[in-house]
């Protein structure tokens, strides 16, 4: 099903698209084909011959202003690192393969402990230093231990980083205290981005400035405006993008421009007047209206990420019952979900994982909607209805609260729905989707009960679930724990394929931690005549893209 | 006049150090520890780290060693670094102050003019219908909702219109547009207190002698009514600055400029103590600052008021 | 415009009168409530002429004033007849077709000089303006030139100082001459004084109307005098309306009101002047305690070189606002502390009530000393020692009932069984002559003078021996101030309540007291028996105070009548 | 002007209305039922973004809930914090205000320092530090927003005290011999009471707004509660295609604020006797 992928070129058509959508959405929603032949609802725009130069307005919902490469979390910072900085490799959201990049090529002895990389010659950092063996060292081991004196954070999907050593000038040597399969595609992570010595050397603050920022990539820093815009400018010596890339040389655009617009009702109406070439993070509501006046809407898909979930905190008394757990990821009715809040743009998703992601395996058969069967398990964790509809158990209400963060558009009006279907069998549920400020602190904190959110995983799922301090379920489950080592330790493609759908089965189906929600996907408004594709985390392949004049 | 410049200074120290201690004691009172918040991302919190990093902020010390740590270091003018950007605070702000300062003094200038009109025409008009139209616009203005206004106008200008770009162009228009959204709620309480003065006009006995003289209508407004509560309005001014503070923090949301105001909406939501910090006693010094100036220059307006200089009368905060 | 000779006492029929009113009735919208303030008024005044309108206050003159000069409040609205000034009906002009009428056709002289300045900008500015308004284009130099010579008109002392001065820094007299300065200035047909001189002393008012006067006749403006003292009314106008709850009552040559007033109640007003103006003071049974003190029986109140200073604000030099004031007032007397604004009465009596501490001096309470109690013994004082304030509206809490209000002193010093307050209270009420039923009423409900008898009743309440009365009778109309007079003495005889009576109006402390006390500037300037004071006064300064007291031509009667300063022309 | 006339103000229609709506507010807080049939917190899939029609006057959301419905039952929550918020700004205000004017010139100085502390913080500073600290609920909100207020009733305390102090009865009861809170109880604080009912009444509306405020930067009533504040701020993002969910409560509340501010300075006038 990778036909309708983002970044398929030749196949997606708005009609596939629109097709497929319908199958999914169970019906033909009439957006799906709003905007008419000639612009593919939800695929890339990379059609006809590039235009050089020009400049390209990207609107993405807020700007960072931390810019620390172990920090780049979000979609906002990788959006920017994907385009000014390379990686040791790549994932090819096609195959679900990771690919060479500025690694040409590398080796892993059997038990996953020691990865051996080639560095592809002749690639220099803006500041004309190259990027070498050496260079590469510094960057893995900034990431794999951090560095304490600068308050720097190691990278969470580093598991067992021990060092690297530099063997020949084009070859360096990592070596893991445990086996760890994923440690390549974590090398493919935004997360990963390598960055030149010079900004190494700088201290938290400096490395968090994008105005000091150093790195190899297309796009290089050329002005800001605090909090309103960054301007980066075509490196034209650049010659070195991933296997993925379909421009093998410098970017087409002259200049990208990365701007801000929270607000979300104004997406659609930026790039509709012209004022913005693409804008990110358009509701649902506002899809029907942008394809009416002639905009393109691309869908990002995001196998690089886990889908959207909603997470079980294991501190929460309320949700420690595993039948209430099970009872509310039964308890709403997913279909009536996506056709009120969600469209057809947005799959449900039928695991921890995206259905386009590597591994997935469909278990939504095994949490479809049952009503009675939620509320006869409720009966059975002894919560009885009381007065006003809502369960209670010796004095106390059936009450729990979400936490997530306001970046997504479609969360909030999402739980607001499921809070009104959960009411139904005799739940409450506090809704702060949206509050930062208590996102802030639930992460922190292991007794809130639940947590809505997505995550790049491209370091396994190991480093969200897995030990007692992961912020996600703050359970620590022996089974779970071992299916990732095992995953780790694993080989075989055919073997962690095995073991991954054990994984998911375990966290979804095994301790009902996870609510699978939707896939996770970022839907961009495109402008006429700008032709752009997107990367397995969603981020904008602003090298390859270009806009008509 | 000196003695008064000194004792109006030692006040002001005395504010800004109580609105220091006011501040400390909020931030004491959080529930959670903002260095667990700074740190426990999605990237998942690191014990040790967390104690390091508090180590290195001073937040393991007793609170009354923290109390005057910080405000040393207020006093020494180091603001310290951001715990979420761990940019140097004076950096953080000093990158966006020139916009809000931008936004906030146009919106000021608009807001007074706003007033100005108002008070003028309720004054000249003569229909009693009109004036209670006109003499309704404050209370109006200062209840709608800023965000709703701002999106509205963005919807109008910069989408069906196109004279307005959705982003700051630094264009002229992209800087009075905001401040003209930021004006309408703070020009109210301007305008409510010019207005008290025309209403009073009609019973007024200078008002009356002016009259009695002969004067037209709008000679009697500019050289007699307005005159006499310029006193009185810019005591007001000085006092609208929370207002406009607040009023900026929303406007740059809306209208995505950047500023002190999405800044601190940061801060806060990050939990970013240092930075809140910072911005806190940076705004405070100039709010009191402002004040300072203002009491230095009413009794030039309002010679009345010199009698009543060295105790701050009620009757000029406008309450 | 026509010209009937219909009016009453139209004495120059010939020329367009500068002022005539034809059956105006006024009302003031409240709401959806009409107050009817002026009923069917005519009448007019020629040129050059001088006429008084007299009458109390709500008797609608100030209403009057302001129709002529259109400064009505907004809800002010002319239902019937007309008003026309020097040829131009003016009856309804919009506010930009008056501001070309007022100034040079009809000018005003404002009844609260204090208020009737803009604070906010210097004489200079003022006073200048109104060439601005007359459009006339000057030069710095010729502006200040101007303006100095108009201040010096009105003989305002060292003009051009002034120019720079701002209001708060002059007195109410010099305000006033400036604000007449102002009024000629723009030499106006007809000229409207709403009560000019109310709010100052009886001096300072001398002086003024005398300045008023001669302008007046300068110019040959002609002058609408309103005033509520009938008595001044008569001393500068030629004639006089007189009017009675917005009805015009009487309209005649001041000659023939001074001798035979055909109307009633202008021969109320006329009786009641007279009566403050040539009563003899009350003769004083018991031997006059002598301004040593030492006198038979003890007594009520002994003060002894009784000195406050107030510490001038930011180390400008202290002020004696009371300075070494010794005086006797025996028991069942009234001794009056009399002097203008500024000159320490109030201060000393608050001193003697210890609400203000004395800096040094002596005050003895029936021979106790109290001049320096405090707490329990403070209350003790107050107990023998209650005040009445000047103005009824304010010394009563609005929100209280009468019966609450008089019994406060009883429940707060703990005085009679609380079953018996309400009958001690009555009691109270009788004495001082309130109607049945008051006892339930709240302030609001009753009259002026009324509410000063409340008052009263209070401050008799705990059985005190001495009432402090500070101006009790000022904010009176004459005819209430009569009754309450009268009252006030009929008490002193039922309990023997010593009364210190604080006045500056000379006139009515020459009614009711014994002994006399002239301060000025925080001294003694005279003191002794009334029938002394008034008699055979020893100061220049006192005689200067008797002499400034209007009402000469109504004692004097018609005989002086053509001769008397003021007098009209024709 | 003849004495007396003037003092008595007749209620005008404006204010008649403005009580009206009042009221009727005041019954939504209690009955709520009884003003719709809808149920504010389950919508119907079905009906979704349905423009003004009879059947929904101010329209439906983006999950088919009757907007009106939800105006109506966020009456009481919205009264709960935006009452809290003036009840915390009249009880700390009132007090320092009384410190500062009753309690001699010490205590006044530091309070009128306190006041001008707290003017020079500004108050939405504090609101949105507070709610974002205790995270976004009636009691946060209302503390975070009445601690803005603060400053108000101290003020109009002080005035007023003063004011009423200075008038000759409050000296007269003194001379009767009553002490202080005989003084401050019998004659002060009813003299200076007017003032502040009416400065609360036209802070309510002004809380309001502040929660509506905070609810737009994302510190809103968490859902499902309707609140009037997080009713406009949260339909704003629907302008685009759904004006109504913004707009019509926005303009509803418009209203009730003008409709409190008159009823203040009315209460303001007959009470100031």
């Amino acid at each position: 099903m990778s036909f309708h992928r983002v970044r398929t070129r030749l196949a997606a058509t708005a009609g596939a698209a629109a097709l497929l959508a319908g199958v999914l959405a169970g019906c033909a929603a009439p957006a799906a084909t709003g905007g008419g032949a000639g612009d593919g609802a939800g695929a890339s725009t990379l059609s006809g011959s590039p235009v050089e130069g020009g400049s390209l307005v990207f609107a993405d919902i807020e700007l960072q202003t931390d810019f620390q490469v172990q920090k780049a979390f979000n979609y906002t910072q990788s959006n920017v690192f994907r385009n000014i900085a390379d990686r040791l490799t790549a994932f090819d959201p096609e195959t679900g393969e990771v690919v060479p990049w500025i690694a040409s090529e590398w080796t892993v002895n059997e038990d996953n402990t020691e990865f051996t990389f080639t560095i592809r010659p002749d690639v220099t950092f803006s500041d004309g230093t190259p990027l070498d063996a050496a260079a590469v060292k510094a960057n893995l081991d900034q990431l794999g231990l951090g560095d304490d004196a600068k308050k720097i954070v190691k990278n969470r999907d580093f598991i067992g980083y021990v060092g690297s050593e530099v063997t020949a000038e084009d070859t360096v040597v990592v070596r893991l205290s445990e086996p760890n399969a994923d440690f390549l595609k974590a090398t493919a992570a935004a997360t990963a981005s390598l960055l030149a010595p010079a900004t190494l050397a700088l201290d938290y603050a400096g490395q968090a400035d994008i105005s000091k920022i150093v790195a190899s990539g297309p796009f290089v820093f050329e002005s800001q405006v605090p909090d309103q815009e960054l301007v980066f400018t075509k490196r034209d010596d650049y010659a070195w993008p991933s296997s993925i890339s379909t421009n093998d040389g410098a970017a087409h655009l002259d200049e990208v421009v990365f701007r801000a617009i929270p607000e979300v009702g104004l997406r659609v109406g930026a790039v509709a007047s012209g004022q913005a070439d693409v804008s990110r993070g358009v509701q649902p509501s506002d899809e029907a209206s942008a394809t009416a006046s002639g905009i393109e809407l691309a869908v990002a898909e995001a196998p690089e990420l886990t889908a959207n979930w909603a997470a079980f905190r294991g501190g929460a008394p309320v949700v420690s019952d595993q039948n209430v757990r099970r009872a509310l990821q039964i308890g709403f009715d997913r279909e009536a979900l996506k056709s009120t809040v969600l469209s057809e743009r947005y799959p449900l998703s039928g695991s921890v994982l995206n259905r386009s992601a590597p591994g997935f395996v469909d278990l939504s058969d095994e949490f479809a909607y049952d009503a009675d069967e939620a509320e006869r398990l409720l009966d059975e964790a002894g919560w009885k209805v009381g007065s006003d509809g809502i369960r209670e158990k010796d004095g106390q209400r059936l009450r729990v609260s979400i936490a997530a963060s306001p970046r997504s558009v479609v969360i909030k009006p999402a739980f607001e729905f499921i809070e009104s279907e959960w009411r139904k069998i005799g739940v409450e549920l506090t809704n702060n989707a949206g509050d930062s400020a208590i996102l802030a602190t639930a992460l922190g904190d292991p007794a809130y009960p639940i947590i809505g959110s997505r995550q790049f995983y491209l370091g396994g799922l190991g480093p969200l679930f897995s030990a007692a301090g992961n912020t996600n379920t703050y359970v620590s489950d022996d089974e779970l724990n071992a299916l990732f080592a095992t995953e780790r330790a694993a080989t075989e493609p055919s073997e962690r394929e095995a073991v991954l759908a054990d994984i998911q089965e375990r966290l979804v189906l095994g301790t009902n931690l996870l609510v699978p929600l939707w896939d996770e996907v970022q839907v961009h408004a495109v402008g006429k005549g700008v032709h752009i594709s997107f990367d397995g985390g969603t981020a904008p392949l602003l090298q390859e893209a270009w806009v008509e004049d | 006049m000196l003695r008064y410049l000194a004792s109006r200074a030692g006040q002001a120290l005395v504010v800004l150090w109580i609105t220091y201690t006011i501040v400390f004691v909020l931030i004491q009172t959080l529930p959670s520890d903002p260095v667990t918040i700074f740190l426990a991302s999605d990237a998942g919190a690191d014990q040790e780290l967390i104690d390091r990093v508090s180590a290195l902020y001073g937040y393991d010390r007793p609170w009354f060693e923290q109390y005057a740590l910080q405000l040393g270091n207020l006093l020494r003018g180091e603001f310290g670094f951001s715990l979420s950007t761990g940019q140097s605070v004076l950096e953080r702000i000093g990158s966006v102050v020139g916009s809000t300062l931008a936004l906030a003094s146009t919106g000021l200038l608009l807001s007074v003019l706003i007033a100005i009109g108002i008070s003028a025409i309720a004054f000249l008009v003569d229909s009693p219908r009109l004036r209670a139209v006109i003499v309704a616009a404050p209370s109006l203005f200062s209840s709608i909702p800023v965000f709703w206004l701002g999106i509205v106008v963005l919807q109008v200008f910069s989408f069906q219109l196109r004279i307005l770009s959705l982003f700051p162009d630094g264009s002229l228009l992209s800087l009075l547009i905001p401040a003209l959204v930021l004006a309408i709620p703070v020009s109210a309480p301007i305008a409510q207190v010019l207005l008290t003065g025309v209403e009073q006009a009609s019973e007024l006995a200078f008002v009356k002698t002016a009259r009695a003289k002969g004067a037209r209508p709008m000679r009697v407004f500019w050289h007699h009514v307005f005159r006499s509560s310029l006193g009185a309005t810019t005591a007001v001014i000085g006092t609208t600055l929370g207002v406009l503070i607040a009023g900026s923090v929303i406007t740059e949301t809306v209208f995505a400029r950047p500023g002190l105001g999405s800044v601190l909406l940061r801060a806060v939501i990050a939990q970013d103590v240092p930075l809140v910090q910072g911005l806190v006693f940076l705004t405070t010094l100039v709010v009191v600052v402002a004040a300072l100036v203002v009491d230095l220059i009413t009794p030039l307006l309002d010679p009345r008021v010199l009698r009543s200089v060295g105790t701050r009368g009620v009757s000029r905060l406008g309450a | 415009m026509p010209d009937t000779t219909t009016t009453v006492a139209d004495t120059t029929a010939t020329i367009a009168p500068a002022l005539r009113l034809d059956g105006v009735s006024l009302d003031y919208r409240l709401g959806r409530k009409r107050v009817r303030a002026l009923d069917d008024v005519s009448f007019s005044i020629g040129q050059g002429e001088i006429v008084a309108l007299v009458g109390e206050s709500g008797s609608g003159k100030t209403t009057i004033a302001g129709a002529v000069t259109g400064l009505l409040p907004r809800s002010a609205a002319i239902t019937a007849g007309s008003i026309t000034v020097d040829g131009t009906d003016v009856t309804r002009l919009s506010e930009s077709r008056w501001s070309r009428i007022r100034g040079r056709t009809v000018g005003l002289i404002p009844q609260d000089p204090g208020a009737s300045l803009t604070p906010v900008l210097t004489i200079g500015d003022q006073v200048a303006e109104i060439f601005a308004i007359r459009g006339e284009r000057l030069g710095r130099a010729e502006r200040r030139a101007r303006a100095i010579e108009l201040l010096e008109v009105a003989e305002v002392s060292r003009a051009a100082d002034r120019l720079t001065q701002y209001p708060h820094e002059l007195s109410g007299g010099l305000k006033q001459r400036i604000l007449i300065a102002i009024a000629f200035g723009l030499n106006p047909a007809l000229l409207v004084a709403d009560e000019p001189t109310s709010a100052l002393d009886v001096t300072v008012q001398k002086q003024i109307l005398r300045v008023f006067d001669r302008l007046a006749r300068e110019h040959g403006s002609s002058v609408l005098f309103v005033t509520h003292d009938l008595a001044l009314a008569t001393d500068h106008a030629s004639r006089a309306l007189v009017l009675q709850r917005g009805r015009l009552v009487d309209d005649a040559q001041v000659a023939e009101i001074v001798d035979t007033a055909r109307v009633g109640y202008t021969r109320e007003l006329i009786a009641h002047a007279r009566a403050t103006q040539s009563a003899l003071p009350p003769e004083d049974p018991a031997p006059a305690a002598d301004a040593t003190g030492t006198g038979a029986a003890v007594p009520a109140l002994e003060v002894r070189a009784l000195t406050k200073s107030f510490a001038g604000r930011r180390g400008a030099n202290a002020t004696l606002a009371v300075d070494d004031v010794s005086f006797t007032l025996p028991a069942g007397r009234t001794l009056a502390l009399v002097g203008e604004s500024g000159s320490g009465k109030s201060t000393t009596a608050r001193m003697i009530l210890r609400l203000v501490d004395p800096t040094s001096g002596e005050i003895r309470l029936d021979g106790r000393d109290v001049t320096a109690v405090s707490g329990r013994d403070r209350l003790a004082l107050w107990r023998r020692v209650q005040l009445v304030y000047q103005n009824p509206d304010s010394a009563l809490d609005p929100r209280w009932t009468v019966g609450r209000i008089v019994a406060e002193p009883l429940a707060a010093m703990g005085l009679y069984p609380v079953t018996e307050r309400r009958a001690r209270v009555q009691e109270l009420l009788d004495a001082v002559a309130l109607p049945e039923g008051t006892i339930d009423k709240r302030p609001g409900e009753l009259s002026g003078g009324q509410r000063q008898r409340v008052a009263i009743a209070r401050s008799l309440a705990p059985n005190s021996s001495v009432v402090v009365l500070d101006e009790a009778l000022s904010a009176l109309d004459v005819i209430t101030q009569e009754r309450v007079l009268q009252l006030i003495e009929s008490l002193q005889r039922q309990f023997g309540v010593s009364y210190l009576f604080i006045s500056h109006d000379l006139s009515t402390v020459r009614r009711l007291a014994h002994h006399v006390v002239v301060l000025r500037a925080g001294r003694v300037v005279e003191q002794g028996s009334a029938r002394e004071i008034f008699e055979a006064p020893r100061t220049d300064y006192v005689r200067e105070l008797l002499d400034a007291i209007p009402g000469h031509r109504l004692i004097a009667g018609a005989a002086q009548t053509a001769t008397t300063e003021g007098a009209s022309r024709r | 002007m003849p004495r007396g006339i003037g003092a008595l103000p007749l209620p005008g229609p404006a204010t008649a209305l403005s009580a009206l709506l009042v009221l009727v507010l005041v019954a939504w807080l209690v009955v709520p039922g009884l003003f719709t049939s809808y149920d504010p917190l389950v919508g119907d899939s079905a009906e979704v973004f349905l423009a003004p029609s009879v059947a929904h006057p101010f329209g439906t959301d983006h999950l088919g809930r009757d907007v009106l419905a939800r105006v109506i039952h966020g009456t009481t929550q919205t009264a709960l914090t935006a009452g809290l918020a003036v009840l915390v700004g009249l009880a700390l205000g009132t007090a320092i205000g009384l410190a500062s004017s009753t309690l001699g010139p010490w205590a006044d100085a530091i309070s009128m320092r306190v006041i001008d502390a707290l003017i020079a913080l500004p108050a939405f500073m504090v609101a949105l530090f507070v709610v974002s600290a205790y995270g976004a609920g009636p009691v946060s909100l209302g503390v975070g927003v009445g601690i803005g207020s603060i400053v108000l009733f101290a003020r109009v305390t002080r005035a007023e005290v003063l004011r009423v102090r200075a008038l000759d009865y409050v000296e007269a009861s003194k001379l009767a011999g009553a002490g202080y809170f005989r003084q401050l109880f019998g004659h002060i604080l009813p003299g200076a009471a007017g003032a502040l009912i009416a400065l609360a009444v036209v802070d309510f509306g002004a809380a309001v707004l502040a929660v509506s405020a905070l609810g737009y930067l994302g510190f809103g009533t968490p859902p499902p509660t309707p609140e009037w504040g997080l009713i406009i701020a949260e339909g704003r993002n629907y302008l685009a295609n759904a004006w109504w969910m913004t707009s019509l409560p926005g303009t509803f509340v418009l209203l009730v604020v003008v409709a409190l501010g008159v009823l203040g300075r009315y209460l303001g006038k007959v009470t100031r006797a």
